[in-house]
């Protein structure tokens, strides 16, 4: 578990009114809020669980960085954002993004694009386990080739 | 090559490696220790790395490697102390 | 008060916990929901407390109506729309919209478009009251000229 | 002219009308009963609500009318029992 400032990586289950609460404030009139939960279905198979893991110090410091990008680029001014790590059950929630602003424009694109940088850049992985087995989500080109073709 | 290997063995760095996911799989641990020669980069490591832990990645696949919590590019040069982590694709949300 | 499938207009306190919690489901990965909350100022005027009317069964109607082209245009399913009436004070929720989809660029998408059309063609009205007088939000150019002069 | 006067007070639509926000507050009542000639449209509405509470909305603006939860146009015609709202400029969320 991890904390800075109204950044958090956990892995106790996420409570999104607080987290909300964390960035409404009298001068905002719009807050979004984006929650993430684990899905029943994969790619059309059957999830039974997931598994979050995270390079926690390196996670916090990304998302922390990606909270001062869009601060400067959407001019939002209150952001918090918690990931939960470890074990996550079908439809809890593994990502909380809240993001408040006077009007709701700069508030739905800043909630938007923080989503979408997280999941490039920030250090945490999610794996997926069927009834017939596991995988680590976005590795699949890290799957050997048995005929040793892949380049 | 003589003064490779003379580096390596007289004066080299000892880095810890910190392995995540399925690369933690793979490596079938969380940390290693691995011996470079000072001025080694990161190509150096992922070389090393690989060469002790064959199957982390097919040969064709990029191996990311974050320095002191920064993705580091593959000349970036390491030093004593650094903290290294090898990042397989990242898939958070 | 009235309530129909998701869609609630109501001089209550908001639970956007509950409002959210309703479009939540096992094949939902994505939630977003927004809430409108009162600002403590308007043009830089500052604003006592507001009060919203609403002609129930129009508006009620209306926002079915936005939730099935939305439900049409973003290919979402899972929409919940509350609105409050009656005296809403500083920082207080005056409106939830939460819409869940299997992925998050529909969520944000429609939950946005949702709030854009809701002020556009919904029978809801604002008051803002300041503490040297009040006005009816966007009434602006119904105020009689003194001159006459307007047309 | 005499033929309208006539079924203005032989077979007059009598129409409940609502009032909302900024209207209610400028007729100083939240419905009024009119009269109005069989086949009346939303526009002869309009300009007898007018007639009747002139500081309504200046000249130059547009009442907008709804009838039976529905944005009318102006020569949409009436009906007996229409529930009929005046629809100031909205401003909810």
């Amino acid at each position: 578990m991890i904390k800075a400032g109204m950044i958090e990586i956990t892995d106790l289950p996420l409570e999104p009114e607080k987290i909300t609460a964390q960035v409404c404030k009298d001068t905002n009139g719009a807050v979004v809020t984006f929650l993430g939960t684990t899905r029943l279905y994969s790619e059309g198979k059957k999830v039974v669980r997931l598994e979050y893991e995270a390079y926690e110090s390196m996670a916090c410091k990304k998302l922390a960085e990606i909270c001062q990008e869009i601060k400067a680029e959407f001019g939002v001014e209150d952001i918090a954002i918690a990931h939960r790590t470890g074990v996550v059950d079908i439809g809890q929630i593994s990502l909380v993004v809240a993001v408040a602003s006077p009007h709701r424009k700069e508030a739905f694109l800043a909630c938007h694009e923080i989503v979408n940088r997280l999941k490039e850049t920030v250090p945490i992985w999610k794996k997926e386990f069927f009834e017939d087995g596991s995988r680590w989500v976005a590795c699949d080109d890290h799957q050997f080739n048995p005929q040793g073709h892949k380049h | 090559m003589l003064r490779y290997c003379s580096v390596v063995y007289n004066n080299p760095m000892q880095l810890n490696v910190r392995f995540f996911a399925l690369y933690r799989e793979r490596a079938g641990r969380s940390t290693d220790t691995v011996q470079l020669p000072e001025e080694a980069t990161v190509a150096d490591l992922v070389r090393e790395v690989r060469r002790r832990f064959p199957r982390l990645a097919p040969p064709g696949v990029n191996i990311v490697v974050a320095v002191n919590t920064e993705y580091a590019s593959s000349d970036k040069k390491l030093r004593p102390g650094d903290e290294i982590c090898l990042i397989p694709p990242v898939s958070g949300g």
